[in-house]
């Protein structure tokens, strides 16, 4: 029955070659795709894979044709042949025990090897980076360069960053599909975790997830990495070590220039000193999130043009009790660790783990009811009038909609 | 054909159901009706589960979208997998536990008859305790494996985790009773000649099952008896402020949740090995061999629970070895597909329903099982842990491997269980919807886990690479549940408008086939005497069992001393008229089972500052359990 | 009653005398735990745990083998906990080793 | 055929026997033993895998709480106060012995039912005597079991006096919660002796009530064993 046997593999070879051919897609089809060697833990992982995809395609050919030869070529037929009664046969048993084992030895070989490989301390040298997780954002700490970050990574290519991982509260794992494994984050314990980018990865963004179930927000809770040149990450370390610099003054003075385009208008006047940022024009479009804000949630933007900073850092981030929470660097009294530090959060991309993107309008929102943006965040609402969804209650405390435009334009200067 | 004990007076049809309407299924010790209760309890059950799969493919169908909120979508996948798990999966095992292990053995009921109401209660009680809340939107909402700390009262401070935790608990107290019970069924009701490498391979796994059963529920009711104290008593066994290790919970969920998951597939390994020996015409190719890796993969299942842990870092050496452990799990699931194909091959292969439910198990478990190879190898899984090629393998294995199993299980037991066959023709539309439609569903799933999907994500951004994946995914959904309504359809109108069928439609060679179908209530007027593992078939086509070591098809291996001969029978008698003295039937059982529900329902109170309910329940709870107790134990069996 | 099952009945069950010494060995095993830990040179012994361990391991078995009577009953019931007993006893010490409680 | 069906039939002595009494067949059993003493070995396995599962935690959390009271080490209050280790070695080592006792009395009284009826000799000696009183050994058990429980109560209470609860730290939690289990088990226990007792009182226990006290006596002496591990490992062990 040689012709029956190569139609039944048919559907089987396809399988294996769509399988293939969508492995090999680039990443512009599948921006996070697991099969890169963009780093040296993913190539020990693709490699493994591959082995794993091979013996597993070939048992599931072999599986698949013998059922499927079988059942057409024994199917009952008028006239067919009578069942052969057998009942065992020892050395045909032992063939298939056999087999698999053998192929499960050369899976676990390689694998044994591949766990003690990745396993093994960080070499010298590597850049610490401390990842906190909380309910529903992410901390980084380097704590060689004393900067203290949240959400957006910056790692330099070519060299090795080691992750020491641990979290504030629930379990949350840290992932970036491209660069390769996760690993879990639990409070009352540090969980490590190394790679090195390529030296040829070039100034790139990447997503991340949380990949561990960790309440209601799990879903929003995302990860910008920014791999960069070695110059510009000095560049930007160095910029984001120093505390806020924030001028009130100067802020006003841009602000009566011009009463347009806020986002790029404290930009490029305020702080001429500014590091390193990962350029807006290069973000791939499968980075810049997308997230709808929900409806419900008016504010009128044509007041963020009087927003005005000095007003926003010197009372209402205090009146909308944003101190209890946020630390700014430089801003005494500002220390608190609850939510993300704010010193250069303009420098960031995104705001709320990834999840909306840092720009007047959606600050704006966000303040006045984070809670109604992304579910159960931590970060109360603030918003003059608005409904806490957490809390059930209206906040009659809070700020109006034009001291939230002053608190905008102050954290629109944090560059 | 020898008919010698063959009663000869005139019976009556329907004589076996002596009693009918609402109270003899109340208070019924009888195992086939208590098995029929499970099965409808385990089938709504199981609608329950898939019309929350069907929402939760509804919402995830673009990118975005807003069917459903963050929140209501966690108590859904969570009460999803749950009641997938708890609630239909294993019920719908213990439905053919209970209806098949007594026939398949030879025995007139179960060990003990009252034992087996009381779980079937509890099972109820728990059910509805735990799939109620989410009517009102208070479901449990911290996955099916619900890992600490998160379910500790500081991160879930509602009342939805509480129904989870009771939930499960009382469940526990269900399978754990139903285990004891079928261990001591197998071991010590087996009819005269029934040794255990006669028995049918259906018994064979179900004995693994309750031993699995009652090792594997100890862990985890501990887990959730520390994770009740933490809620309600302010201990401090999940509480991190106090120094807690946020691993106890895992490890002790899965020392239980590894077992689990064959907990769930052997039962429909057990009733392939039934259907494809008949439909093929053959024995069971190498029986002894099926006999000892389903032993081997029940033992092994208990040494790889931290493969589900791979990214928590446990350390190289902790996780080489439970990757070996678990990539050798491979070896004896790979001789029962090997030996089902070996059993098919050379023989005449009849495709029914059934029969092809069972080759759809074949062919869909394996996919499953190699990406379950594939997460065993850890760095590997550190790419796949907690996305959706994980959910891909789960459905894999469990869609493709128990519910179609099972499904294969329902068509070919219905003619047994009711009399009457299932109707072909719509069983065909269900099948093949149901295959397209699960291939559709859970095949793309690979790619969008491989390609960076997370699980339990209630929403993503367009252009991540996952939307056609998505789309196709939802659309097998839909595609599986238009084919269920089919099958739903089938299954209540064949119990009455199906083509008759007599006791032995299929042609099978084991007992329980022996027998009038429905069975009487005393299933054998007079206990057989067994010296095959096909007594039929050596009583009907010796040529079949001839040269197997266990049978001897030159004796008389099935003393047709039934109250019927083996062929077509007309002629019932009740127990009464034979002598056979029956169970009684009895609500105490229920009366108890509503106890023990009544005393943990008092818990949730306690969060709420209720005290005077939660010890008003509970100590009435506790009473009606005693008081039950005490009433069931003083009061005679038959 | 016939000699023959007498002597059957009598080598099934231990008499009142016998269960009495075994309560005496019990009851000097563990005075002798108690006794190892009220001398400190004992405790800081590193044979202190493994010999406490060997003691109550002895104790267990002697009241399963003989009050238990499982060592002249059905073989059934043996295979049933014996099996039990060691998967239990494996999965606590690997939960042991899994929290750093022994280190490899 | 017939004949052989026939030979068959009657070889087996269970179907046999059921042929002509209904009655008997019904108690037909594969090896011949009760099926409750069956059940009661199955559920005594799966109570090892519980008890491992909590003795195990409690190991794992030894060591781990960070506020006192701890187990066998001093420790500082807030005040400056110091407090000796909480374990009470010398009441606990007198109520293992207490419990201990209590599993020899059972033996006794399983002992005392299977001899019932038969002959004593007119020069037994009081020792020979007693041990022929079911209803003297079952009362000592209950007795020898509600003693421990005392000695627990004790030690529950006393350890709150010296602030340590449940809340209090992860040794107060796992500590309670595993002997706690363990006293749950030795209450249930107790009251089925008294049951058992009673029974006694009222009709009398018999051999043909061998089994009923045998498992009752398995599960008693059961708990005995889980204690044995426990005070070794929870008090003595350093
Ligand atoms: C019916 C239930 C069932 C079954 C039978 C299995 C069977 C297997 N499972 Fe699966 N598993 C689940 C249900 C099941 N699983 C569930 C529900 C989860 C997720 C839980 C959650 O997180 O929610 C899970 C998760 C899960 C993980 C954790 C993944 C993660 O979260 O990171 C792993 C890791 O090793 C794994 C492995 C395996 C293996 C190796 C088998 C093996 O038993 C498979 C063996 C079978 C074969 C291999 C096919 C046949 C064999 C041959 C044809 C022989 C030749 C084969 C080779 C040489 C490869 N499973
Ligand atoms: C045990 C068996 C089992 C079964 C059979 C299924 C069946 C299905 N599952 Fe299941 N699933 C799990 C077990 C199972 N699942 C588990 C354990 C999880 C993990 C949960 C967790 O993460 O905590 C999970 C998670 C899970 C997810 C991931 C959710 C997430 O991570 O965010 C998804 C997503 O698509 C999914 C989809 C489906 C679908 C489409 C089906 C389909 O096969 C369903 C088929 C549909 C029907 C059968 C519908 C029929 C009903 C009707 C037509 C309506 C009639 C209604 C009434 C009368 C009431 N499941
Ligand atoms: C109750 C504590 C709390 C208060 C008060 C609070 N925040 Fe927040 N804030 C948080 C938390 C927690 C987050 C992270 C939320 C998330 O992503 O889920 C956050 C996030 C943010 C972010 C996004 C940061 C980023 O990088 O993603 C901004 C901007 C912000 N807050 C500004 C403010 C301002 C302005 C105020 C006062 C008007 C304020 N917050 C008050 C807790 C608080
Ligand atoms: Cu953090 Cu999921
Ligand atoms: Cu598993």
């Amino acid at each position: 029955m040689p012709k029956l046997r190569l139609r039944e593999a048919g559907p089987a070879l396809l399988f294996m070659v769509v399988l293939l051919t969508l492995t090999a897609c680039g990443d512009t089809v599948y921006p996070n795709t697991t099969f890169t060697q963009f780093t040296d833990l993913n190539t020990t992982i693709l490699s493994l894979w591959d082995r794993l995809l091979f013996w597993g395609t070939i048992v599931f050919v072999v599986v698949e044709a013998a059922l499927i030869i079988t059942i057409i070529r024994y199917r009952k037929r008028p006239g067919g042949p009578a069942a052969k009664q057998i009942h065992g046969n020892a050395l045909l048993e032992i063939t298939w025990t056999a087999i698999p084992a053998i192929i499960l030895v050369l899976i676990a070989v390689p694998t044994v090897k591949a766990i003690f490989e990745t396993q093994a301390p960080a070499p010298a040298g590597a850049l610490r980076v401390e990842v906190i997780g909380h309910q529903w954002w992410w901390e980084f700490r380097y704590p060689e360069l004393g900067i203290v970050t949240a959400n957006e990574l910056y790692v330099p290519v070519g060299r090795t960053v080691s992750f020491e991982m641990t979290s504030k509260d629930v379990i949350h794992s840290f992932w970036f599909p491209a660069m390769g494994g996760k690993r879990d984050l639990m409070a009352n314990r540090t969980n490590y975790m190394w790679y090195t980018p390529n030296a040829d990865l070039g100034t790139q963004a990447w997503n991340g997830f949380c990949t561990e179930y960790c309440g209601e927000s799990h879903a929003n809770m995302r990860i910008r990495l920014y791999t960069v040149q070695p110059d510009e990450f000095e560049s930007w370390a160095k910029h984001q070590a120093s505390p806020a610099v924030f001028n009130p003054l100067a802020a006003a003075a841009v602000l009566a220039a011009s009463n347009t385009a806020l986002t790029r208008a404290v930009d490029s006047t305020a702080q001429p000193s500014a590091g390193y940022v990962f350029p807006a024009e290069r973000l791939p479009a499968h980075v810049v999130p997308q997230t709808p804000i929900p409806a419900g949630l008016d504010y009128d933007d044509a007041l963020l043009a009087q927003g005005d900073p000095t007003r926003g850092a010197t009372q209402s981030f205090m009146l909308g009790g944003c101190i209890g929470c946020h630390a700014i660097n430089g801003i005494p009294g500002a220390v608190s660790a609850i939510g993300p530090d704010l010193t250069h959060v303009a420098s960031r991309h995104t705001i709320a783990s990834g999840l909306f993107k840092f720009d007047g309008p959606t600050l704006a929102r966000w303040i006045k009811n984070a809670r109604h943006m992304k579910p159960g965040s931590i970060m109360n609402t603030i918003g003059r009038g608005e409904y806490d969804p957490i809390m059930k209650m209206t906040v009659t405390a809070g700020l109006d909609d034009r001291q939230i435009a002053d608190v905008v334009a102050y954290l629109m200067s944090l560059k | 054909m020898a008919t010698i004990a063959a009663p000869t007076q005139a019976g009556k049809p329907d004589a076996y159901s002596n009693t009918t309407g609402i109270w003899s299924w109340i208070a019924t010790t009888d195992h086939k009706r208590i098995g029929t209760l499970y099965l409808w309890t385990a089938l709504f059950f199981f609608l329950v589960g898939g019309l929350e799969a069907v929402i939760i493919r509804t919402q995830l169908m673009r990118p975005n979208m807003g069917f459903v909120s963050a929140d209501t979508y966690n108590q859904l996948f969570t009460m999803h997998g749950t009641t997938m798990v708890f609630l239909a999966i294993m019920p719908l095992s213990a439905a053919f536990f209970n209806f098949l292990i007594p026939l398949q053995i030879g025995a007139r009921d179960v060990a003990f008859p009252r034992l087996n109401a009381f779980s079937y209660w509890v099972y109820l009680l728990g059910g509805i305790f735990l799939t109620v809340p989410i009517l009102f939107h208070v479901a449990p909402n911290g996955g099916w494996f619900g890992y600490a700390p998160l379910t500790s009262n500081q991160f879930s401070p509602g009342n939805n985790i509480d129904f989870w935790v009771i939930g499960l608990q009382v469940l526990g107290v269900s399978s754990l009773a139903a285990a004891f019970n079928f261990i001591t069924t197998i071991i010590n009701m087996r009819a005269p000649g029934m040794t255990l490498m006669r028995m049918p391979m259906f018994t064979w796994m179900s004995f693994v099952v309750q031993f699995l059963l009652i090792l594997a529920f100890p862990p985890i009711t501990v887990a959730l008896v520390f994770l009740i104290m933490d809620r309600f008593f302010g201990t401090t066994f999940y509480a991190i402020a106090a120094g807690a290790d946020p691993l106890l919970w895992q490890h002790l969920f899965w020392v239980f949740g590894h077992p689990e998951v064959y907990i769930l597939i052997l039962p429909a390994f057990g009733l392939v090995s039934e259907i494809l020996p008949t439909f093929s015409k053959k024995p069971l190719f190498g029986y002894n061999v099926m006999v000892y890796s389903g032993i081997m993969i029940g033992f092994l299942g208990f040494g790889v629970w931290a493969h589900h842990m791979f990214a928590v870092g446990m350390g190289a050496v902790a996780d080489t070895i439970f990757s070996m452990m678990t990539m050798l799990i491979a070896i004896p699931t790979g001789v029962k597909i090997f030996n089902w194909i070996a059993t098919m091959w050379a023989g005449e292969i009849r495709f029914t329903v059934a029969m092809k439910f069972a080759i759809a198990l074949i062919g869909m478990f394996t996919i499953g099982g190699i990406s379950g190879v594939m997460h065993s190898s850890p760095p590997a899984d550190l790419q796949q842990t907690d996305t959706y090629f994980i959910v891909a393998h789960f459905h894999y294995v469990l869609f493709g491997g128990s519910i179609m199993g099972i499904l294969g299980g329902i068509y070919f037991y219905f003619p047994k269980m009711t009399g009457r066959f299932m109707d072909e023709r719509l069983g065909n539309w269900h099948f093949w919807g149901t295959f397209v439609g699960m291939n559709l569903t859970f095949f793309p799933m690979h790619f969008s886990g491989l390609y960076g999907m997370p699980r339990r994500v209630y929403r993503y951004d367009a252009g991540q690479g996952w939307d056609l994946f998505n789309l196709m995914s939802t659309y097998g959904t839909y595609l599986i549940a238009v084919s269920t309504l089919f099958f739903v359809w089938n299954f209540v109108r064949s119990r009455t408008r199906g083509a008759v069928a007599g006791s032995d439609p299929w042609g099978a060679g084991t007992l329980e086939w022996s027998i009038p179908s429905p069975p009487p209530e005393y299933n054998f007027a007079q206990l057989p005497e067994v010296s095959s593992r096909y007594p039929l078939w050596d009583l009907k086509d010796p040529a079949k069992t001839a040269g197997i070591d266990h049978s001897h098809a030159d004796a008389m291996t099935i003393t047709d001393a039934h109250a019927v001969p083996v062929h077509e029978e007309t002629e019932r008698f009740t127990a009464k008229e034979l002598g056979i003295p029956m169970p009684l039937p009895t609500a105490k059982p229920l009366f108890t089972a509503v106890g023990l529900m009544t005393m943990f329902s008092g818990l949730p109170f306690l969060r709420n500052d209720m005290f005077a309910v939660a010890m008003t329940l509970t100590i009435g709870g506790a009473c009606m359990l005693i008081g039950g107790l005490y009433a069931w134990l003083t009061s005679p069996l038959e | 009653m016939s000699d023959d099952a007498k002597h059957a009945t009598e080598t099934h069950h231990p008499t009142g005398n016998q269960y009495l010494k075994i309560a005496i060995i019990l009851t000097v095993i563990t005075a002798i735990e108690v006794w190892a830990y009220y001398i400190p040179a004992l405790v800081a012994s590193p044979l202190f745990n493994p010999a406490l361990i060997i003691m109550s391991a002895l104790k267990f078995a002697i009241v399963v083998l003989y009050y238990m009577h499982i060592k002249f009953d059905h073989s059934l019931f043996r295979l049933l906990f014996t099996a039990s007993l060691i998967l239990a006893m494996c999965t606590g010490t690997a939960l042991m080793f899994l929290f750093g409680v022994f280190k490899l | 055929m017939a004949s052989h069906a026939a030979a068959a039939l009657h070889s087996a002595s269970g179907a046999d026997a059921g042929h002509q009494n209904g009655h008997e067949h019904h108690h037909y059993t594969t090896t011949g033993l009760d099926n409750r003493k069956i059940a009661i070995w199955a559920f005594l396995g799966s109570e090892c895998m519980l008890f491992a599962s909590l003795i195990s935690t409690y190991l794992i959390y030894k060591g781990k709480s960070i506020v006192g009271p701890y187990p066998t080490t001093e420790w500082v209050n807030e005040a400056g106060k110091v407090f000796k280790p909480i374990l009470d070695i010398p009441t606990t080592s007198a109520s293992t012995a207490v419990l201990l006792m209590s599993s020899f009395a059972m033996v006794l009284a399983l002992q005392a039912v299977q001899l019932k009826g038969k002959e004593i000799a007119a020069t037994a000696s009081w020792w020979e005597r007693i041990q022929r009183s079911s209803q003297f050994w079952l009362a000592a058990t209950a007795f020898l079991g509600a003693t421990f429980l005392g000695f627990q109560a004790y030690e529950f209470t006393s350890f709150v006096h010296e602030g340590l609860t449940l809340k209090t730290n992860l040794f107060g939690s796992t500590f309670f919660t595993l002997t706690g289990f363990h006293g749950a088990h030795v209450t249930v226990g107790v009251l089925w002796l008294m049951s058992l007792l009673w029974i006694d009182r009222t009709r009398g226990l018999g051999p043909k009530d061998e089994l009923v006290v045998d498992i009752c006596a398995l599960y008693w002496h059961f708990v005995d064993v889980v204690w044995i591990v426990i005070f070794t490992l929870v008090y003595l062990i350093s």
